[in-house]
């Protein structure tokens, strides 16, 4: 840690790192549902469990890109963070906004919540993924913007990177596209639309900016390579994202009401989205192989090159496996959406947090890395939580597929339910395989406070 | 290595890619639905189509030029062969306006049938890349009136010209692939 | 001093601009005639792949630089005419 | 990678590309609220659809069931339902739950009066019947 500002992170990730294992915890409780559907019922219904795991996801996320800024802005910026107490305070109105949200959800149904919290005034709220109140919701906007304030002020008096630029450039375009959430038009179609311009363009667009500006500062960081082959590197791929993902949003526009040219639109622009992710990996991997130092800090690398992999995966192979629209017509709304949507947002988002949270956690405690036998744990937890996340992707696949099978095609298709029932193995294996992951978290956890064995590395 | 900046080879061979599945997607919906193409193609005009791809081919070829007077250190009229290309490529965005004017006033969306939005697509799509290449162009020429460039330091136009010949080529194909050929 | 005589490729590309003009007439003729068929398709197609591989190798001036680059534009031009190709002539019965 | 490619060149790329890109995808966009008005026959909007849709958002509805094949896996597609059951046995099933049967998936009680019932009817109504291009492949969803 260079600079003392750079401190403020630390909560971040410590929080980002708390609400992720509720999402699991979350997730554990919907996989069960999934095979006895009356677990827990009537005390959380899947629908209250499915809010919980998916805000809590998108909650960390933002902690985790949050303490990513607050730690390497100062750094990449040289100079002490414009104000490290409005930092604070932004964490604290953040954290328990969002734990008031949670339980908002948990305790009183949802119905009621709504209008407790003015959504007759202006409803927002029941879309997947922006079920937030509306007070959450502004709050989000207040905190985005009070965070946004604070590290552009620390770049502008500083020195102007590329990986800055790039990550503010993220970070204001997440703002600006979750304005779209506050529109909610009476018309499902146009509902729908304006949706994707929150949902897709942030987690195919946006965030893929801020995605890249992490990996690139912890490559650098950690490999020593020169600083302007990376930044080269990171706007090619950033410009390959955008060049093919925004009119890829047109993959989401097939069958919700929208023209039918987006069927042609989509599917050519989406097929070419996995470029940039193939490139990421092999930029990960060029990276540290022409490494000129080697850096304590191996558990983090594993993550870099981990990142590149999974998200290749993840986002780039199991997206472009249904994004063709003939393709589409049979596997949208099926389990196969699901296996792509949990291997991407591990492999890009969730893998690139602990990223980063690997490599600043151990300089924000004043050590370059942690002790081996810590690290090796580490590496255990990575190895734990991604393959048993491979196995998930792979069991919902094969569900998925079955599921198409049954239920869609044929002259005598089943009935959903009838279906459900079928492909039920997949389902307890997915569990099975979810417990793996829980377990892979919790070794990660106590990864940081493991003290046996040699002393950690000096800073 | 080729001629010009190796980046826009990485842009060039992207597009390339993209036009490319475009034309073969045109062609395969065509195969599906030959009727409605052939019948939707009658109603081009195939003369101001052609007339474009000779504006457009011309163009390249002033760039050629351009090209050439900047390796003998002429920067004035390298200067002046890029602005001639830019005014074809003016030329060509007025003749398309006028076409896409008349077919827009008949009515024509890119929900008419999927020819047309074929139609509509790859012209447009194509029209803003002329558009880009203009940008780019112009950036060069006005470079190039200053002195930017000299018969040693000339990537610059290399760079543009690269640009400018792969929007010529896109069309040289898609002319006779959506006005021509059923 | 620099060189200042005028490079040896500009009456290439000066015949290579005719015979761009002169194929573009020829595929505009065919196309005004309302000419079809396979072997017309054919014609108006390989047409358009000489065209452009005359711009990419006498314009763009990839004759002169390595193979692999004259490759990569040959082979995407080959990859979509032939793909068209075998739309078109599926359609044949 | 070359030395001639520069970082500034792939900066240039970077914003032209995205520039580039957004534009055509305000024109789409453009184009495409153009047209919705003859896909998603707005005409029929009433005043119970758009109660409707806000009761299906405030019981969070798309936390179990998908609508055009968007929200949760766990229940069946809603978009086509009324096409599938009709508007009485939706409301009968509504009020009949949770089923209660052990080991089976549940669906809660929302204690919906009639109107909020024949609201959130016309508006699954409405819904099947925008032109989603033939999407879901059969009555199933």
């Amino acid at each position: 840690m260079q600079y003392k500002s750079q401190a403020v992170a630390k909560p971040y990730f410590i929080a980002a790192i708390g609400l992720f294992v509720g999402q699991i915890l979350f997730g554990l409780i919907m996989g069960y549902q999934y095979v006895v559907g009356d677990f827990l019922f009537p005390a959380i219904p899947f629908n209250v469990a499915r809010m919980v795991h998916t805000n809590l996801l998108i909650v960390w996320t933002l902690f985790a890109f949050m303490g990513a800024g607050y730690y390497l802005i100062p750094e990449e910026a040289e100079t002490e963070l414009f104000s490290p107490k409005l930092a604070i305070i932004m964490f604290w109105i953040f954290l328990v906004a969002g734990a008031l949200t949670i339980v908002g959800y948990l305790a009183v149904p949802y119905a009621t919540l709504a209008r407790m919290t003015g959504n007759d005034i202006l409803a927002t709220m029941g879309r997947e993924f922006l079920e937030q109140p509306l007070p959450t919701k502004v709050g989000i906007v207040i905190v985005a913007l009070a965070f946004l304030f604070n590290i552009s002020l620390t770049v502008l008096k500083g020195r102007k990177t590329s990986i800055s630029l790039v990550l503010l450039l993220g970070l204001w375009g997440l703002a600006v596209f979750f304005l779209f959430s506050f529109y909610n038009p009476s018309n499902l179609v146009l509902d729908k639309y304006f949706w994707w311009w929150t949902v897709h363009l942030w987690v195919e667009g946006v965030w893929e900016l801020i995605l890249g500006a992490m990996l690139a500062f912890v490559l650098i960081k950690i490999t020593g390579v020169d600083r302007e082959v990376i930044e080269k590197w990171l706007y090619v791929i950033i410009a390959m994202t955008l060049i093919t993902g925004i009119i890829g949003t047109g993959h989401h526009y097939f069958w919700i009401g929208a023209p039918e040219y987006w069927q042609w639109f989509g599917s050519v622009f989406s097929a070419l989205e996995p470029i940039p992710f193939f490139m990421m990996t092999v930029f990960a991997f060029n990276m540290v192989n022409r490494r000129r130092r080697e850096h304590p800090n191996k558990a983090a690398t594993l993550w870099a090159l981990g990142t590149g992999v999974m998200s290749f995966l993840g986002a780039g192979v199991w997206g472009f496996m249904h994004t063709l629209a003939p393709v589409n017509f049979y596997t949208h709304g099926t389990q196969i959406t699901a296996a792509h949507g949990h291997m991407a947002f591990f492999g890009a988002y969730a893998m690139v947090n602990l990223t980063m949270i690997s490599y600043a956690m151990p300089m924000l405690r004043g050590r370059s890395a942690n002790s081996r036998s810590a690290q090796t744990l580490e590496m255990w937890s990575f190895w734990l939580m991604t393959v048993s996340m491979v196995f998930i992707t792979l069991f919902l696949t094969a569900a998925g597929i079955l599921q198409i099978w049954l239920q869609r095609m044929g002259s005598n298709p089943m009935s959903f339910m009838d279906t459900q029932d079928q492909v039920m193995l997949f389902y307890w294996l997915r569990e099975i395989a979810g417990l793996v992951f829980f377990v892979g978290l919790v070794l990660y956890i106590w990864s940081f406070f493991y003290k046996k064995g040699e002393a950690h590395i000096a800073a | 290595m080729p001629p010009g900046d190796l980046a826009i080879w990485f842009f060039i061979f992207a597009e390339l890619l993209a036009f490319g599945i475009f034309f073969v997607a045109y062609a395969f919906a065509r195969a599906h639905n030959v009727e409605l193409f052939n019948e939707s193609q009658q109603h081009l005009n195939i003369a101001s189509g052609a007339i474009n791809t000779l504006v457009l081919i011309t163009s390249s070829y002033f760039v050629v030029r351009a090209v050439a007077a900047i390796k003998q250190n002429f920067s004035r009229e390298c200067a002046r062969w890029i602005a001639a290309a830019i005014g074809m490529g003016g030329i060509f965005l007025a003749i398309k306006l006028f076409e896409l004017y008349a077919k827009f006033s008949a009515g024509i969306s890119l929900s008419t049938n999927t020819f047309y939005m074929f139609y509509l697509s790859l012209t447009i799509f194509h029209f803003m890349h002329v558009i880009l290449g203009m940008v780019i162009l112009t950036a060069v020429m006005l470079k190039a009136r200053s002195g930017g460039y000299s018969a040693k330091l000339h990537t610059g136009v290399e760079t543009g010209a690269s640009y400018w010949h792969m929007v010529d080529m896109l069309w040289i194909i898609l002319f006779p692939l959506v006005y021509v050929i059923h | 001093m620099e060189i200042t005589h005028k490079p040896h490729f500009i009456r290439p590309c000066t015949l290579v601009w005719l015979t761009l003009m002169s194929l573009t007439v020829t595929t505009y003729a065919i196309g005004e005639a309302n000419l079809g068929g396979w072997a017309i398709m054919l014609t108006v197609l390989g047409t358009a792949v000489i065209k452009v591989q005359m711009v990419s190798s006498y314009f763009m001036g990839l004759r002169r630089t390595r193979r692999l680059w004259r490759g990569i534009v040959l082979g995407w031009l080959l990859l979509v005419a032939g793909l068209i190709t075998i739309a078109y002539l599926s359609t044949i019965k | 990678m070359s030395e001639t490619f520069t970082k500034a060149m792939a900066r240039n790329i970077f914003y032209g590309g995205a520039v580039f890109f957004f534009l055509l995808f305000i024109a789409l966009t453009f184009d495409t609220v153009q047209t919705l008005p003859k896909r998603d026959h707005r005409e029929n909007i009433t005043d119970s659809v758009v109660r409707g849709k806000h009761i299906w958002e405030t019981r969070d509805c798309v936390g179990c069931h998908t609508i055009l094949g968007e929200g949760a896996y766990f229940a069946p597609e809603l978009g086509n339902v009324y096409k599938r059951r009709g508007g009485d046995f939706i409301k009968a099933w509504i009020k009949s739950q949770p089923t209660g049967a052990p080991g089976r998936r549940q669906m809660p009680q929302f204690n919906l009066t009639d109107e909020q019932l024949d609201d959130l009817v016309s508006f699954l109504k409405w819904t099947s019947e925008i032109n989603t291009n033939n999407w879901p492949p059969n009555i199933e969803g």
